[in-house]
């Protein structure tokens, strides 16, 4: 199959709605069609990638540790709004410090996460062939 | 690309987060309640830029189920859903601000 | 062209998915084939044989169930398993899986994996989403 | 069975959403109740009583006239909020004209929508038993 | 004091369901009376006999049909006849007269009429709504 | 009145329209994602004021499931879901700004 490039846009803060955690799902599933994958996360998308998520209180499943997971799919292009995270009263350090291992570089550990300004986002965004809005 | 942008601009931010995000060659789709932002209100600024470069589409049937069609803010172009089709084949990428 | 579309909310509830069906018809009618319609979050609910809407409303199961691109060819109508399976759709072959005495999913529409999304990007000249 | 004060909260705008339909569905089987019945329309709630909506382009049901038969259920207390139409560009005359017969004068048609400020809403927001919000 | 409890969205696409048990569940650790739980909208796919969700998350259905009043009475579950209907969750009854083969509303809760959620607004000293 | 929020202002305007319309003597809850209203940002004057009036709470478990429990704005007090049944019973109508 030809490689296409797959944005997925995530605009909600996590528990509130499932939308966090049915785009992680389609994310996953998605690293098995070898595509050109990237995650944005802007507006209360942010919060998906707060560290320090708790759920025990709400009863509900937390799926934060997944995101840990994504480098380890070759999924490693996860774009932060910076404007969003301002806003917010947020900053990288907030973020959990997700990483990869670089097999092009011997399996060098590197950041997954990028904070963006909205005009390098909206570039990024302007290269896809395909977006998925969450 | 194509921006489809689902809400009310006084409901949600959605509208905004587009308009503050897309490209100079972007246009945007109001559909669904978005099309209230299409008529002359107090956030009419937010997308009057980019409807004055004929930028800014809204659904026609939309418009008409809610009332609002006579209300259409200047420079905004009214399609309907074939319109929508073509818009989609134009603009390359669409994206939704859901 | 080939178009293909997601639907991310269920029937009634949201506009949604009664805007994507008047995109597909529109799509249809202007000569360009509807590759897959893709139901994820509540849109899996599109897909059930148990709704009754009131006489005067549309039926939007039936709705999605009547459409056929222009060659007359059915279209490919795909419910995400693992959003039905939270959500309470199943088809037999799943309701047998999880002992669950029943089923709801309407005929046109049949039960996969998350994979038949990102091949109908792949596959698709363009991909429309259909959200709340 | 007691009287209380019911008001319906109306803040979307209809068709995007089930909530005005649904909304105006409880409304009509409260009627039979006989308790005192508010419904308070503001923010993008205000549509729902917009003159002149036709839905065959979207292919849903047109259930305005509905509005028009709440009268005669004695149901004749509509408070829109006048910030919320003026921050949209709408005045009273785009309104539908509900009305009702007052029965206390003899059978006279007065007015059911009654265009207030916030303040005013808040008095009367603040007087009922039970807030249903849509 | 007498608590009533009025559910507009589906289990798992948004939080509202999760926080009205949660909210119920304390409530009645606290010593209040559920009076009625009624649900509405989408709110209606809480009653669905046919949902399997992972087994590491919660079941919300489960958690509705497991709750009891501090008496050990069962809490008054009731699911709107009409938004029922336009989104296909049937009891015995209803898919009868609607000629529907088969049915997918828990045992443990009711189909009726929105007179049951006036009532509760008229028998309760509260009336709480959660919704999106 | 107790009225309940639960979303971010980020997102919706529901907590703008609710402090626009609530009396004097009435109290906010914020739920769900409502309390990302909760934290310092630069949308914190919709609340500050009540806040400063001790008018304002924010739900504990929501607060920890979005990693957000150490960054709440000052005088907003924070309360589990027996709290939040206090709250129902103390401030007579309960109203959802949903």
């Amino acid at each position: 199959m030809s490689t296409k490039k797959f944005m997925y846009l995530n605009r909600k803060a996590p528990y509130g709605t499932v939308y966090a955690l049915e785009s992680l799902e389609v994310v996953l599933i998605a690293a098995a069609f070898e595509q050109d994958v990237s995650l944005a996360f802007i507006d209360d998308g942010v919060y998906q990638i707060v560290d320090g998520q708790k759920t025990d209180g709400i009863g509900m499943k937390n799926f934060s540790s997944t995101y840990r997971a994504l480098g380890d799919y070759d999924i490693n292009k996860l774009y932060v709004s910076k404007e969003s995270l301002d806003e917010r009263g947020l900053s990288e350090d907030d973020l959990m410090p997700l990483v990869y291992e670089d097999e092009d570089d011997d399996w060098a550990e590197k950041p997954s996460v990028f904070v963006v300004s909205n005009a390098e986002l909206s570039k990024i965004m302007s290269d896809q062939d395909v977006c998925l809005s969450f | 690309m194509l921006h489809t942008v689902n809400k009310s601009s006084f409901e949600r931010n959605s509208l905004q987060s587009c308009v503050n995000i897309i490209d100079d060659s972007s246009v945007i789709l109001l559909i669904e309640d978005g099309v209230i932002s299409a008529t002359n209100n107090t956030q009419s600024s937010i997308v009057s830029d980019l409807a004055s470069q004929g930028r800014v589409y809204a659904l026609q049937g939309d418009l008409e189920a809610r009332g609002i069609s006579s209300k259409v803010a200047d420079n905004i172009k009214v399609v309907d859903y074939a319109g929508f089709v073509d818009l989609v084949v134009e603009h390359g990428t669409p994206v939704s601000w859901v | 062209m080939k178009i293909s579309i997601q639907v991310n909310e269920g029937p009634y509830q949201h506009q949604s998915a009664d805007t994507a069906y008047q995109f597909a018809k529109a799509a249809i009618e202007k000569g360009h084939e509807i590759f897959r319609v893709f139901f994820y979050h509540d849109g899996v609910n599109n897909a059930s044989r148990f709704t009754v809407p009131p006489q005067d409303d549309r039926n939007v199961v039936n709705n999605w169930a009547d459409l056929k691109n222009a060659d007359g060819s059915d279209i490919d109508r795909v419910v995400c398993v693992a959003a039905a399976l939270r959500r309470g759709m199943l088809d037999e072959s799943e309701a047998g899986k999880n002992s669950v005495e029943g089923n709801n999913i309407h005929p046109a529409f049949r039960i996969s994996g998350l994979g038949q999304l990102i091949e109908a990007g792949i596959q698709s000249d363009r991909l429309v989403v259909f959200g709340d």
